[in-house]
């Protein structure tokens, strides 16, 4: 047992445990202030259910040996999974646990997003639990569960496919289901908390990113690196876009812009050097930018842009991998090393998790709105009273004279 | 000159806002307030989330403009159409309390009556 | 009795504020509303940063004071000084309505009247 | 029809609204504002803690309530009782304004007058 | 010494740390908009308080030698304890102040719950010296100085005889002796912040909890694993006995069960597996949520209801690590190992604690009340127009009109 | 390679990024809520901007091999710095690579608390770039990249000297070039975010100061502890001061003491004990804020007092580790222990600082003050208006009805 790689993977886990809540705070921000007890609550109860489901199976699903699909219950209640470690273990294997829970966790929340100021809340519990079960394990399992894009050779160094297209995809589906709001695009109700929210996704994303080194080494350290360099440069790129277009940089358009920085040079974190940040980062704030304009024009209100900010940016990601991958760090030429090998298995990578994470998300959540006493969508009433008050009884702030 | 005050929905205040501009009003405001009516109040949580509280106040809009005496009808109407819930209207749709204004005077240029509104 | 209120720009409050003391008011209150007037709003981001709105409503603050009838002119000059921008002013400087009061009252001492206010 | 309007301190506003129910006022709306009176305004504490200014402005809660004409003293009479201090009342404890309102209108049915408060 | 350790116990430090800043969110989410600063500030001054009390004398008189009740002044200023450890330490002995420290700074920090909107600034400092002395240093000294808790053999692996139940006695001694507010029992004033600062909490208690194996080995990853999964659990469960109590689920009380969780899985957290913790953290969730509703119902107004969820969480939390200890942990047999002797330590440790913290606080609190210019209670009519304003000059928010 | 090392430094990085952040919260709870966006953004677009230039050239002007006064672009775009670091290496070379970029990005952030609620955002962009450039990298270079202030022999464990008198003197020339605000002078409109900021900056200080022992060792040990003692002091002293001064103790000014305090261990963290960490807390207690009081009544318009804190406290630090340093651990004798020579070198380290870069940010500033369509200050109209809506057309918090 090494206690420095394991002292850094406690760290690690408990920054990507931080990402929720900073989730839950950016996402919080952005929507009206009648929903933001509701978007907040999307997030929290993430945490809640998706533990719980993440040590009693998922982890299994994920992990156990099972085939190239998707893992087995050989783990069920995480037994077999031994608290004192082998002798030559880098650290406890229940660490493994523990730092992927908080993948788990961010994932699911992450698609919230798409569907905020109007999804039943209750339905969303079941969908949690749902959704970790039978799209996010299997595909955690073929990634890096020994499944069939890990036999692919594909690079995802931290979960670009995984987390971000794979919430992204769902995100969609579960915008075009919910339906548009009945008043949908509003001005956000509380910058700081957008920011303050990034920020603590950005502070989270080390561990996330250099976390996924599983050791303090010169991976992590690099990962570390780029992960910063990436959403610096993709945030300012983004502020300068809206700059030209609009004469106005906004600490939103800058906040998302790192988000998209971040989602990026997730796979690529272990591949590039600091040259392939910046590529990236760039690629990420002008392609992401673009995508929030193009798929707001489609009328699909995906609210929060979770596909064109964790989708598009988490397909550019993927596929930035392949063309800036340094053979010295991964031992497989990019593009700009030129072979277009590892592209096109990054490309299939992609391809499959749209298509699985897709149809499935659909299918579960159509399920959802058609079992009598569930259904997607709250009522029109409750959707112009705010969910904060009519799901959840609470208002977000209480001035003194209002009390 | 009259001044037109409305107490609404939050949620409406987009609706009646267009709908004055429409109407011909030249200006208006809105602020934040609570209130009760024969709404009853709303049922939050207190505590730890332990008990329920019928609360007799609810977050309302009040919109206000001031006009000229003869817009009066047709701005009323204006409110009355873009305030109501869809379908026969819902208790908590509001109120309309019209009174009269005295004097008006634009700051900017010092003018008065019906040329300040 | 009158009612004399004022929107007017935010940053102007403490400057209105003053104006008023010094015109010989006794009280005041104010408060931040939204409003639109002749200045069409004020242009914000919209989305992610993506798109510029032309917004309606801009941030105002309304200030009032119940004075006696004989005060109306000085409080509005008053008023009028304070608020107007710098040069000759600008779209957006405000407006001030004035209207009766019937009756005031203070409340630690029931007072009525003129000696209320 | 009445408008009587309370300037309270904020802490007084449970029991106002609820004097107010009691007292047979079928509907209310309250609001924060920031007011000077007689007061002379709070101290507080401005730039790093290291000087206190007095300050001239401090939180009040309006509320409002449109009540039938007949309804007027007894209104008065129970926000007085519900505002003032306990002892002798206080500075601060706020003031009543009461005036005349033309209409009111309820946006749910259209009805007006007597029915529509 | 080794560097592993000594990285994870300086983080560990660092998140405790950061705990009673996110206790003070916490707290101040929850009282009146015109006590915010004022809550802030109970918590903000414990911090500056106490870490000078420690260092000075408070380390000395919970680690020295002394006796089974007290320790000494032998290492007053800290003075003895030497900068540069010996070659065999696992890290600098300084490291164990420090951690240390950030315990002392929370726990009379929780206390702040029970008498917040009515507790005198002036007083409060006074107490903290005289509590962090006379409480809070002995009772450390019981468990973890040598004391006789700790021949006892009772199991608290993170403190949560020392803080939770110590906390927890000591406001109802101060709920008691203040006297109910004026008016008690509102909606929170900023939830965003209660979650926030929950959050905050959460991932300091990863510190806190793994941080409590003094190493970066597989306690800390098992008390790290079975902190996260007993907060998601007592969490959902609060969540749910409100859901199916009042048909909604709202955030505060989603946030109070996490820390009723975190609470109880605080002794615990070195001594059982992943199915403990959730029986553990779903005992919190419907012990405590019913603990509130029969305090609240006694008329004590204990305002944030610190006993009802750190004094009883606490108390479940040591009993049930007599209940689910495991003994290849512990090397001690729980109850459902087929053995009674631990929960009866347990027992004796809760009940020594109850008694003396109870009794010693309320008889520090009642000579402050008396002492001419002292006094626990502001003036009726400070308490009226808030603690902010009347005590502290200052407004929490501040809008630009009102400027 | 040492993992613990590593472990620790990751960490550390981590948390000195969350300052920034944490300083943007700050910042922005200080000024009126018509500028909170905008204050936000300038911390915000720093870490944005100074990233990429600190990959570019800034490290390689700060650390590469040069000369006396600066150093050379040997390390451009980090080229000659290795992914792979060599076996003797405590942990791999980019590592210092990005603990320093961390420093690097709250340096300039810093300055802009002379400037809020008037100066040009962008200006203010290309401002950041000429600032690291020309004045920071240098000074970095003088004091950590083997540079005269290094060869002098000062003592500046983690940046008293690079980050806070440099950034204190830089705040005057910008507050004298940009003048007075309209209105200066007001209430916080977010004492909240103030606390939650500063409260963010103590817990990320903690990697500031303990991470510049570049190694999980007692030095870091020593260093986390001397760092939380001179905040504690340095808060509760201030608002001691204030308690007397005016009757009231506000939690602006305990925040504000414990930056003081923290800005002025900072030199001294790896020199000096626990005793003498609480001098040095309770002198910048006391120094700081009769600072604020007598530049504020000089009428230069530093609208955040980063002079009197940073600047002032910084300077206090400075030769207060030339007066308390401990021969034990720095090798040379302080003041108390007899001897003025380390005294004289930390005042000329001082001095040097004070006048390179008071000189260089005026000059700087002056240049884009002249520069036809740049310019330091906003027009008349934006500033009433607040610079949230007029130069980045968002409002900090929109409420429901006003959406
Ligand atoms: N008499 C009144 N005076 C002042 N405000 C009133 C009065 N009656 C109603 N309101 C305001 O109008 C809002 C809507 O009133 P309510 O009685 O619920 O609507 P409706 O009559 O359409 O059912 C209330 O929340 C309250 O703020
Ligand atoms: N007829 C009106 N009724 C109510 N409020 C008005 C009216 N006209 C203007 N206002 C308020 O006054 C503010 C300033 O009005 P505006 O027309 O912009 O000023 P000006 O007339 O000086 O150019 C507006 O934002 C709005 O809040
Ligand atoms: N003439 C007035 N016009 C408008 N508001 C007033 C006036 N006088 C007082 N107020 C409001 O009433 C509040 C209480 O007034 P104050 O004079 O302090 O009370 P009291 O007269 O009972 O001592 C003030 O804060 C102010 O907001």
């Amino acid at each position: 047992m090494d206690s420095g790689h394991t002292a850094w993977m406690l760290t690690a886990s408990a920054l990507v445990f931080f990402m929720t809540p900073g989730l839950a705070l950016f996402y919080g921000g952005l929507v009206r202030a009648k929903n933001l007890v509701s978007t907040i609550m999307y997030s929290f109860t993430a945490i809640a259910v998706v533990s719980i489901v993440w040590v009693l199976w998922g982890y299994s699903l994920a992990f156990g040996e099972g085939n190239n699909w998707v893992g087995d219950f050989s783990y069920l209640g995480l037994r077999g999974i031994d608290i004192v470690p082998s002798a030559d273990a880098a650290y406890p294997p229940l660490l493994d646990v523990v730092f992927q829970m908080m993948f788990a966790i961010i994932t699911p929340a992450l698609i919230t997003g798409a569907f905020v100021e109007r999804f039943k809340f209750t339905t969303y519990l079941i969908f949690l639990v749902l959704w970790v079960t039978i799209v996010y394990a299997p595909i955690t399992h073929w990634v890096w569960g020994g499944g069939w894009i890990s036999d692919l050779g594909a690079l995802d160094f931290a979960g670009g496919t995984v987390i971000h297209i794979n919430a992204g995809i769902a995100a969609v589906a579960a915008a075009l289901l919910v339906g548009k709001r009945r008043n949908p695009g509003a001005q956000s109700n509380n910058v700081p908390f957008v920011v303050l929210g990034a920020a603590i996704l950005w502070f989270g994303w080390f561990g996330f990113n250099a976390g996924s080194a599983l050791a303090a080494d010169y991976f992590a350290v690099n990962a570390f690196l780029v992960t910063n360099v990436a959403a610096a440069t993709a945030a300012i790129t983004w502020g300068l876009v809206s700059q030209i277009k609009n004469g106005k940089m906004g600490a939103v358009g800058l906040a998302t812009g790192a988000v998209a920085g971040l989602v990026a040079i997730t796979p690529a974190a272990g591949a590039v050097g600091v040259m392939g940040a910046i590529a990236i980062g760039f690629g990420a704030g002008v392609i992401c930018f673009f995508a929030v304009e193009l798929i707001n024009a489609r009328g699909l209100d995906d609210a929060l842009d979770v596909f064109a900010v964790h989708g598009v940016g988490g397909i550019w990601g993927a596929l930035a991998t392949g063309i800036f991958t340094v053979s010295a760090l991964t031992g497989v030429p990019g593009v700009v090393e030129g072979s277009f090998d590892q592209l096109i298995i990054q490309a299939q990578s992609v391809l499959g998790t749209l298509v699985y994470s897709g149809i499935a998300s659909y299918v579960i959540l159509l399920v959802l709105d058609k079992i009598p006493g569930l259904g997607l969508r709250v009522s029109e009433s409750e959707e112009d009273q705010g969910l904060d008050l009519s799901l959840h009884g609470e208002r977000a702030m209480v001035e003194d004279g209002a009390d | 000159m009259l001044s037109i005050e409305a107490i609404v929905k939050p949620e409406r205040v987009n609706q009646v806002s267009a709908a004055l501009l429409e109407a011909g009003c030249k200006g208006f405001y809105y602020l934040n307030v609570t209130g009760q009516g024969g709404q009853g109040g709303v049922e939050v949580l207190v505590g730890r989330g332990g008990t329920t509280a019928g609360r007799s106040a609810v977050p309302k809009t009040l919109i206000r403009t001031v006009v000229d005496d003869s817009m009066e009808t047709a701005v009323v109407q204006a409110i009355l159409d873009a305030a109501r819930s869809p379908g026969e209207g819902e208790i908590g749709d509001g109120k309309i309390f019209v009174s009269e204004v005295k004097e008006a005077i634009r700051v900017r240029t010092g003018e008065t009556g019906a040329d300040a509104i």
